[in-house]
């Protein structure tokens, strides 16, 4: 990952092939649509001139009022990354497309965030707890997140 | 060939035989140690100490407990704070001396030993009383000044406040 | 005195006790009956053996250990006693008064007399070996075939431990020890009849006097092939798939503790001094020796094949379940035959060998044995030749690197 | 007459001598042959990420520590890139050749203690480990050395490392580069060519490579299935770029190429090592920053190639002296991707053998 593709250019190419699916985007990020992660992503990988075939990292953060989904996505071929951002609003029911399909190496990942964030990925086969037990009171790695009393 | 593999690993296996073990028979024989062995007895000259308490403030788990009035006399440089409580509880120290590393004064060093084993976790902490009478042998970690001169904490003199400051 | 007589004058040392007891007399009345000495004078004999086993068992773990522990570069038990001679006093005492537990679900019968009848076979080995001239249990006419029948004994505790404990891993070390000796049963048996022909007898006795040359000298491949079966038959590395630690945890005997594992523990490193009593026996001339005692020979020839196993041992990493059973069939099973046809072959054509013919014997044995052992490796080998070292690449190397040059 | 069979499932752990800490699997059998599993992860989660949120910059180096316990330095290297990244602070240059050379002293260490272990899960009676262990801790007497730790190291810090190193270590190391080529040159001759070794790992857990890249696998998993990707060359950081070594890449991707790679991997290091004490400038180690850093708010992912693979920290800041979020990408976890794809079909014995030659670590993949 040498060069990290600047986020106008994937954001024009992303205008073309995945139309309304750009949220905003400046200079180092591109957000994107919540409900069309799974095409933009398809067209990131598959596209001959990006070619993001492998999927470093999907990490979410919390920031109280939306969750953000980040994707850090690199190019073998190119050697060029990117950082795809998505917002998901809402505490209750924040939900992202499921990049599984896509990249096998994102099932545990999601599994994390869903873990211990509590955003769910639709089409996920298998989204169950991947840390803590079936069960577990809460997302602890959410801002609001207080201890259970004992 | 099948076999002349196994044979290698046998002839590996044979000359290890004879060669010197490794082992170092621990409690009769020292293990070698670097001087900047983070060890556990905390090394602290009352002396420098002003109780400004960065050593509990940068400690990441908070397991140094000071208690200070003002007052008191006892630095050469001035006036400062008396200390009444000086807790470390070893029992949950990990040893990473960012508390040393935060004591602008010198006045807190690790340790050079690592044999303070004991039968109860209340018995693990480390008291002012203990500290102001244990003879401080204390590591060069993060004192350059004491490893410019050399000193090896390991059977070395217990140092006084005067030795250790930069 | 009558029906006990041949049986006095085979065996030296049993014929002393049993005259010792049987003519303790006062005044002219015996004190013993005849049957009661017979009865005292066997179980003396029987006692010293099991002791003497035992003993030297003990003895072999603390060796075993200590050589391990050399040959990992390390120290080995050095705590108890001088140079740790104790420490399987310490292990003894420590399994002796360890709490016994029994899981839930175990078939209680089974399971607790698994490692009575798991030790049986080891110990019964010994009963025909003899360890030095006039010195064994009993001479059985039919000794050999006595050993291979107790030397399976410990399988079908290996599977009544792997049943009985009701734990999935037990069950499976014990349906693998299972197929493992049904397997080397085959090639072991047939190495051995190499040495029966050249022999020309069962008993154990008599196959040592009849070496004029160790058999190791005549029968190479036969000796090899025995090696191998027998260290599978003990499931001593690399053929320990039955107790796989890091496969299945202790494999059958998972469940035990106290001294029913301790039982299993003494019974396995019995086993690797019955092999080489019976090696020695077999091939190496057993107690004939110059010069030094009988048993003093038989001694440092047991410890000898032992450190042999030991060594493999401590090097080798284990192979598997179907790698196992490919040597044993394709490998050990027709070198058995050939050996065992070679032998017959020259037996036909020098029918009554004086030494010079069993020399030239050993030599065709032995040029024999190596085109086989070359020409089968060959075979074997086909894809197992290492790979050479990794190609290095020279990476894939960024922009901003070459810009930095 | 058919015999009715029928798989068997076993719980392989959490306390299982071969998983590598406490991690369970959920196989099913038909006789030895796996047909499914399923792993069951967090016996070990102590919630790092979350406990990082309420530590100063400088503190949450003692927690990386903790992840991948055997590979200390890697940890303490990705994570201080990060927050340098975020800060926008240039560690000096002595700093970097000395954090290069902690990190590859590192690799070795822990590629041993991969070797050793594997060759355990081989059932090698831990002679292999025992040889490995003694060369490993010569490195820990070096790593005391340098840090008065053994396993906690905590030696780098933001803006560099926390103390030069001391005299005695500059002959030390270059001991330690006169023997241990022949250390290593004494396992392969133990291992390589032996064909107990050959025939259980040659062709067994076969990984491809678009397998590979598409599961995110990193390190030794994914350059033994052939795939050229080293971030120490791909992107490289501290003074990688002026350092000259080179990729072992395997062939087939079986468990045979991943012994290989780490054992040619040893050698890279030691290359590296060597040309790192040949060139290190003198000059200070540390950047003169305030001891809490505030980095502007923002975000920043660094990486390093850690011996298990690509560990990455991804840091969110709002300013203040503790990070927002420290989400970390911990190669272990996405290693274990994989498994489905090279176990389902093996024997059990193959499971154990590929499981050791991935390399995971519980402290990284829980956290």
């Amino acid at each position: 990952m040498t060069s990290t593709l600047s986020a106008d250019l994937i954001a024009s190419r992303l205008a073309e092939a995945v139309p309304g699916a750009v949220e905003e985007s400046n200079e180092r990020d591109v957000w994107v649509k919540a409900e069309s992660v799974l095409d933009v992503c398809g067209f990131l990988k598959d596209d001959a001139d990006l070619k993001f075939d492998y999927l470093v990292s999907i990490s979410a953060v919390d920031y109280i009022e939306h969750f953000e989904v980040v994707y850090h996505l690199v190019s073998m071929p190119h050697n060029h990354g990117a950082v795809v951002r998505t917002r998901c609003w809402g505490r209750e029911e924040p939900s992202v497309p499921s990049v599984t399909g896509l990249w096998q190496g994102a099932d545990f990942q999601e599994r994390e965030v869903y873990d211990l964030m509590g955003v769910s990925f639709t089409g996920h086969v298998n989204l169950k707890r991947l840390l803590l037990w079936e069960g577990y009171p809460g997302h602890p790695q959410r801002k609001d997140y207080l201890e259970p009393p004992r | 060939m099948y076999g002349i593999g196994i044979a290698k690993g046998l002839m590996v296996t044979l000359t290890n035989l004879f060669r010197k073990p490794f082992t170092i028979q621990y409690p009769e024989e020292a293990v070698p140690q670097s001087p900047r062995f983070r060890g556990e007895e905390f090394a602290w000259y009352e002396e420098r100490c002003t109780g400004c308490a960065s050593c509990a403030k940068y400690c990441p788990l908070g397991i140094i407990r000071i208690v200070t009035h003002p007052g008191g006399a006892n630095v050469p440089e001035g006036d400062s704070y008396a200390i009444d409580v000086f807790d470390i509880d070893i029992g949950r120290c990990m040893f990473c001396g960012l508390c040393v590393e935060a004591c602008p004064y010198d006045a807190l060093f690790m340790g050079s030993g690592f044999e303070r084993g004991q039968y109860r976790r209340d018995d693990l902490i480390i008291t002012v009383d203990e500290l102001r009478s244990s003879e401080r042998r204390p590591s060069t970690w993060f004192r350059p000044q004491l490893e410019e001169r050399d000193y090896r904490p390991q059977g070395g003199e217990p140092l006084s406040w005067e030795e250790v400051g930069r | 005195m009558g029906g006990y007589t041949p049986f006095r004058e085979a065996n030296a040392f049993f014929g002393n006790l049993y005259d010792l007891f049987a003519g303790l007399n006062v005044f002219g009345v015996s004190l013993i009956p005849e049957w009661l000495a017979y009865f005292v004078a066997g179980f003396l004999v029987i006692f010293i053996v099991i002791n003497v086993v035992v003993i030297t068992t003990t003895v072999g773990t603390w060796v075993e250990r200590r050589l391990i522990g050399r040959i990992q570069s390390r120290l080995g038990p050095n705590r108890w006693g001088p140079f740790g001679l104790l420490t399987p006093v310490a292990d003894a005492l420590k399994l002796l008064t360890k709490e016994d537990t029994r899981p839930e679900g175990v078939d209680g019968w089974v399971f607790n007399l698994a490692p009575l009848v798991f030790i049986l076979g080891p110990l019964l080995v010994f009963a025909v070996i003899p360890f030095g001239k006039n010195t064994y249990v009993a001479d059985l006419n039919i000794g050999i075939l006595f050993i291979i029948a107790v030397t399976t004994v410990p399988t079908i505790a290996m599977f009544m431990a792997g049943w009985g404990s009701g734990n999935r891993y037990s069950l499976f070390g014990a349906m693998r020890g299972v197929a493992q000796l049904v397997s080397y049963e085959v090639p072991l048996v047939l190495s051995i009849v190499g040495v029966l022909l050249l022999a020309g007898s069962l008993s154990l006795v008599d196959i040592v006097e009849s070496q004029r040359i160790p058999f190791i000298l005549i029968q190479p491949l036969g000796f090899f092939i025995f090696i191998v079966a027998i260290s599978a038959e003990m499931n001593r590395s690399p053929f320990d798939i039955v107790e796989a630690d890091s496969e299945l945890v202790a494999g059958f005997h998972t469940e035990y503790s106290g001294m029913k594992w301790g039982t299993f523990q003494l019974a396995e490193f019995i086993a690797p001094f019955g092999a080489a009593s019976i090696i020695t026996t077999l091939f190496l001339k057993g107690w004939e020796g110059p010069v030094l005692p009988s048993h003093l020979w038989f001694f440092i020839k047991v410890w000898a094949i032992w450190f042999i196993l030991l060594w493999v041992r401590a090097t080798l990493p284990r192979l598997r379940v179907d790698q196992i059973m490919a040597l044993a069939w394709k490998f050990l099973f027709p070198l058995g035959l050939i050996n065992l046809f070679i032998t017959a072959g020259l037996l036909l054509i020098w029918e009554d060998p004086t030494t010079i013919q069993l020399w030239a014997m050993g030599g065709i044995n032995w040029v024999i044995a190596l085109v086989c052992l070359v020409v089968s490796s060959h075979l074997m080998s086909d894809k197992l030749t290492a790979r050479p070292p990794l190609a290095p690449v020279p990476g894939r190397s960024s922009g901003r690197a070459q810009e930095a040059r | 007459m058919t015999l009715r069979t029928e798989p068997v499932t076993i719980n392989l752990g959490p306390q299982h001598p071969s998983t590598h800490g406490v991690f369970r699997m959920r196989i099913t059998f038909d006789g030895e042959v796996i047909l499914d599993v399923e792993p069951v992860f967090g016996y070990l989660h102590r919630g790092s990420e979350k406990l990082a949120e309420e530590r100063t910059y400088a503190q949450v180096v003692t927690l990386t520590d903790r992840l991948d316990y055997v590979s200390s330095m890697s940890n303490n290297l990705a994570y201080v890139l990060a927050v340098e990244k975020l800060a926008g602070i240039q560690p000096p240059e002595r700093a970097m050749y000395l954090r290069v050379i902690a990190a590859e002293l590192q690799r070795i260490s822990s590629h041993l203690v991969a070797t050793g272990f594997f060759l355990n899960d081989l059932g090698a009676l831990a002679t292999p480990l025992m040889y490995c262990f003694r060369e490993r801790e010569k490195i820990l007497d070096l790593f005391e050395m340098l840090c008065g730790a053994r396993i906690t190291l905590s030696y780098m810090r933001v803006g560099g490392v926390f103390q030069d190193a001391p005299t005695e270590f500059w002959p030390a190391i270059r001991d330690f580069l006169s023997f241990m080529p022949e250390y290593v040159d004494e396992y392969e001759k133990m291992l390589t060519g032996n064909e107990i070794l050959l025939s259980r790992t040659k062709d067994v857990g076969i990984l491809a490579g678009e397998t590979a890249i598409n599961c995110s696998a990193s390190g030794p998993v994914l350059r033994s299935a052939g795939v050229n990707w080293d971030l120490r060359k791909a992107d490289p950081y501290d003074v990688y770029d002026r350092l000259e070594f080179d990729v072992p890449v395997g062939t087939v991707g079986d468990n045979y190429d991943r012994y290989l790679l780490r054992i040619a991997e040893i050698r890279q290091s030691l290359r590296i090592i060597e040309q790192c004490v040949d060139q290190i400038p003198e000059g200070p180690v540390r950047e003169r920053i305030p001891n809490l850093v505030r980095p502007p708010v923002g975000d920043a992912y660094a990486h390093v190639e850690s011996p298990k693979g690509e560990l990455g920290f991804y840091l969110v800041s709002d300013g203040s002296i503790a990070p927002y979020r420290c989400k970390i990408r911990s190669p272990s976890l996405i290693n274990l991707t994989v498994l489905r794809d090279i176990l389902i079909g093996w024997k059990l014995a193959d499971m154990i053998v590929t499981f050791g030659s991935i390399d995971i670590n519980m402290g990284e993949v829980d956290r």
